[in-house]
């Protein structure tokens, strides 16, 4: 299993059964296969549908059902399709129980950046922003480093998406939440140690195992 | 009743520099033999509002390669790699809004209200240069509405009046595109007699509608 | 035909083929009657419905299909079911063609009255401020005098409905409209003489026959 | 999968002095068998948040009637004229809104906007003591949102899970308030098994609905 199979599947753990899910594009969007099908967990796309299920078979795919990547989806009996605007008005509105993004940093204030890299790629923010003020829960699902650089940093330095804390961080090292006293390590991942979290990691952070 | 026009004839009424909102979500539900029409027309200049702009060659991609499109107001441009290299040549200007402010703020200009008052953005480079509201000792940012002179939508099925209905995640930005624009022009799948969408499965009311785009040939 | 008739029958001529027009509880519901079926008028009524038609065949009322009185309605074939979001967001947004609604009083500024009476009578004014505001049309509909006094005033001393102007105003004397120098009337009724309406209205104004 | 409720067994959790919002306009699409057992519990001191009052024996004329009501927010009270006469001997407290305005606050609520932006109400006694905004050189009033701790609303079907499907003018504010309260109890007159809504003809979606009440006896 890879490091972003391992984070899907510790990030699965958090989904409540009978909960109304968010998954972002790319990482997060892996979280879905290690959610049981029987535990009444209804996952949002943005794009439009309540519902959304697995990959359809082979032919019959159909172009007006997609996640918010555009690729093609099925939907769960008891699926409601809405448009953008209701399907906003459920994230904004506090209606989504959870949202896992993706995100190039998180800092000790529990900012998210995940919409761009100044001078470098831009893809926009599409729901991110929405999403990461909105949802009742926000668990950020990232790789702890990339190209030997921590992702979990004392304050960003890319653009924020939103200056709503978010609530839990998961990475392929360990698991992360807020106390008053700010970031603190709750969880290291299997066969993980502190020294290995505490040298990778750029944030200051407490530890409470 | 309505008549039904070519696409060809629809877009001649589209000028150079107009500001169009074209629905869709990463090219699904989104009107691509309209935006064919706009390509082989030469049409330029122009004002595209819409939640992304897909992919290369594929519903608003084809604006954006085709270079019709001066500036874009959307929420995504990360599955487009032509609009960012446009964008860095300084050839496209590209106004990002979040997606639910960007899809509010069409809606409140359709239902006449004067400004989408919401959190998403506070905070971040989206604040900039705009007002912040207090209200209830909670802060707000102040998102204006967003207008078009033209809504190019796709819907599933029509009847003859007009009346729209959408399918699944085909649905997305296009009732809404289609309370706020001057004049919106849809290009459905099916065109149905009149009582064949049942009052209750209409979802974009006729009265909406100027300009049908007849069947595929 | 009574006056509630003729005035109603009069503004039926105002009514433009293939427009949407939402007409207010009372006298106003009395024009449908005179707008012919085959113009491609559509009556909204803002309890939600894009399509309202004339009564239902006794015995076959259907309690789910009402107007804005409550009182059992048909629906036309290309009728539409909207919720009252979507319905306001067609008045407030300018997509009514055409309101007529009906007023205690109208003065010389275009203001209407017509949702309350301090001390005596408080209906409320549901739809009618949005109406009132937010049609690209509206034509006050009343009758000229109530008990001996003219309902067409200098200024309103009941609570105004909203500060735009009317378009114009049909009453069972006359019809009115505005210019730069105010108030004009444009038009006797059938056997009215101008001395009649001079001495029936509170209001000054210009003549434009 | 929801287990069905009976109106009382739903009214149980309704307190004193609760903040509740009725579907249905002149009583049509409200919830008759939840008021009923909401008279018949004695639950008193409510504020109503309803587009209007209905008549004296319909509706939320019933609620009015009993005295169940202390406080109603309403846009009209005109063809009941028991909500007049309390009103008028000061034992019921109505704070009228423009129907445009109420159900836009109420989904402001809903969706999580901060305020309103409307003209409607500007220069009238609606305006008096509220915050007014300047726009690109436009005046508008803010309406704050309307939140409830219930909302009891009446559909025309659901399924299993609590989809919600509505019919014709007994849609109004149904949906929209389904928004809008902590805690959403829906009374439909069908229920469906899971797959007879197809999702396009959702218009309440399950997540939003707590509580479904049982067929009636």
């Amino acid at each position: 299993m890879d490091a972003k199979d391992r984070i899907a599947q510790r990030v699965a753990q958090e989904i409540v059964p009978g909960s109304l899910v968010n998954l972002g594009i790319g990482l997060p969007s892996l979280v879905a296969s290690y959610v049981a099908t029987d535990q009444g967990v209804y996952f949002q796309s943005e794009n439009g549908v309540i519902g959304l299920g697995s990959r359809p078979p082979e032919g019959m795919e159909d172009p007006d059902l997609t996640d918010a990547g555009g690729g093609f989806v099925t939907a769960v009996p008891g699926a409601a399709a809405i448009d953008s605007a209701m399907s906003f008005g459920l994230i904004r509105g506090g209606h989504i129980d959870l949202t896992v993004l993706g995100a190039l940093q998180v800092d000790s204030a529990g900012h998210l950046a995940n919409w761009m890299i100044p001078g470098m790629l831009t893809p926009g923010m599409g729901g991110a922003m929405d999403l990461a003020t909105g949802a009742k829960r926000v668990i950020a699902a990232l790789q702890h480093q990339t190209r030997g650089q921590s992702k979990i940093v004392n304050r960003c330095d890319l653009p924020i998406t939103s200056t709503r804390q978010v609530d839990l961080i998961v990475t392929d090292l360990a698991v992360f939440d807020y106390c008053d006293a700010g970031l603190r390590l709750i969880e290291l991942m299997p066969e993980i140690g502190l020294d290995e979290v505490g040298s990778k990691t750029q944030a200051s952070f407490v530890v409470a195992l | 009743m309505k008549r039904s026009i070519s696409p060809d004839y629809a877009i001649e009424i589209i000028p150079d520099g107009a500001r169009i909102m074209i629905g869709g979500f990463m090219g699904v539900g989104t009107p691509e033999r309209l935006i064919d029409a706009l390509v082989a027309s030469g049409t330029g200049n122009l004002t595209v509002i819409a939640n992304d702009t897909a992919l290369p060659g594929k519903g608003i991609g084809k604006l954006i390669t085709a270079g019709s499109v001066r500036k874009v107001i959307t929420s995504h441009i990360g599955l487009n790699p032509e609009t960012q290299r446009l964008m860095n040549a300084g050839k496209l200007e590209v106004d990002l809004v979040p997606q639910g402010t960007l899809v509010e703020c069409i809606r409140s200009a359709g239902v006449g209200l004067g400004a989408v008052v919401t959190k998403t953005g506070l905070g971040t480079a989206v604040a900039e240069g705009k007002q912040i509201l207090e209200l209830e000792g909670q802060l707000y940012l102040i998102e204006l509405p967003i207008h078009a002179d033209f809504a190019l939508i796709a819907a599933r099925q029509a009847d003859y009046v007009g009346n729209l209905e959408y399918a699944l995640t085909a649905q997305n930005f296009n009732p809404i595109m289609a309370l706020a624009a001057e004049t919106v022009i849809a290009e459905p799948d099916h065109i149905v007699p009149v009582g064949m969408i049942p009052p209750d499965a209409v979802r974009t009311p006729a009265a909406l509608v100027d300009h049908l785009i007849e069947r595929a040939k």
